[in-house]
């Protein structure tokens, strides 16, 4: 099972109460590990309003997680 | 051509220097301010957070999208983060052209996409101390409101 | 929200820092710069001669029509008189309105009415020697050359 | 006759020799006089690529001059 590393940014990393942790992975996308964190932590933003990122470069929530992964789930953006 | 996110204040007029060309015949600049009021609250201040890494590489991506749909002499971009108080830049659009069109054209799409693609986020301080992440509003959910955050 | 000529340079960041307005979100700047080629040939410096009581006149009212048309909460424009080198601003507009849509359009109508309707003329002075008042050529006449002008 | 005043900028100055002259009118409007003042000292501008402004407002060529006015006639415009 791979090992990954997650950051939060943002109301996630507010609603998580830390900034990074570092997760054995028991499911097999970014997706499912996003939703088992939201129930986990109870996230108030669904998955469909969430980006994905994996070692700094967008991904779709369908990307497979693999050791060593810098995973970061991304809030709806506002900048400017 | 450069992006950069900056921890202190933004200087307009040192930016802009830095895109002095005597090729270009055309300047237009954007600067995105803190204003007073959003959708009926008074704000006091607010926090910018960005996912640097990502941010930085998207925020290079779009200007090299500009650079390649107008012609333009010269471009830049910086998006301020931290805490900012009224009336503070929160960014910057530096564009210039031999002719005005492009550079209005390539100001418009630098800041639309910045706006629209960028990893930063705002957090709103209001007048009740209240805060609020824009955007991040969801159903059952104060206006995002994160005035009582988890633990 | 002001027009005026000014026959010593003009300082953008002076200009801009009169906007300042904790209500508005969006600042737009466009400023022409004097450029070192014109159709092809190489310009040393131009002088810019105004008709003044009309051009402030019609300034005046292309800022109130722009007021008009668009959403915004301030904007001005000088335009430089005198004889300007390279690189110097020829003409400043700024504009600043709630939302950034609107200040991108009334400062692209500002200065496209500007250019249009101000009773201004630009003389350019290239590096053989001659001379050029811009859009008076006529035919049989080489480019609006006035290198051998009349008595 | 009325007796007016007349401006000339740019082009118009260089070629007249001069920024501005007194003249007594013999002929009804302003793109009359252009049209004399064109062929007595040779401007290179026609009259249909000149708007004329009279007391500092941009008037038709077909107004009929009146004792007094200040006259301009205004070459195409190049500001910005």
């Amino acid at each position: 099972m791979p090992a990954i590393h997650v950051q939060y940014f943002a109301i996630l990393r507010e609603q998580r109460g830390l900034a990074q942790e570092e997760l054995v992975v028991t499911v097999a996308t970014a997706g499912e590990l996003y939703e088992q964190l939201r129930q986990r932590h109870r996230f108030t933003l669904p998955l469909a309003r969430i980006r994905v990122a994996v070692n700094d470069e967008f991904v779709s929530a369908e990307t497979t997680l693999r050791d060593h992964d810098r995973v970061v789930f991304i809030p709806p953006v506002a900048g400017g | 051509m450069t992006f950069r996110l900056s921890p202190s204040p933004i200087d307009p007029a040192a930016l802009a220097l830095n895109l002095r060309d005597d090729a270009a015949g055309a300047f237009v600049s954007f600067e995105g301010w803190v204003r007073n009021r959003n959708e009926g609250q008074a704000v006091q201040s607010l926090e910018y957070e960005a996912y640097a890494p990502l941010a930085e590489k998207e925020g290079a991506r779009i200007l090299t999208e500009a650079r390649e749909k107008f012609r333009v002499t010269g471009l830049a971009c910086v998006h301020r983060v931290g805490h900012l108080q009224l009336g503070e830049v929160a960014v910057w659009v530096g564009v210039t052209a031999e002719h005005r069109g492009e550079a209005f054209e390539a100001a418009r799409y630098v800041i639309d996409e910045a706006k629209a693609r960028l990893p930063i986020w705002k957090k709103e301080h209001y007048a009740g101390g209240a805060t609020a992440w824009i955007n991040c509003a969801t159903r059952g959910d104060h206006a995002g409101s994160a005035a009582n955050p988890p633990a």
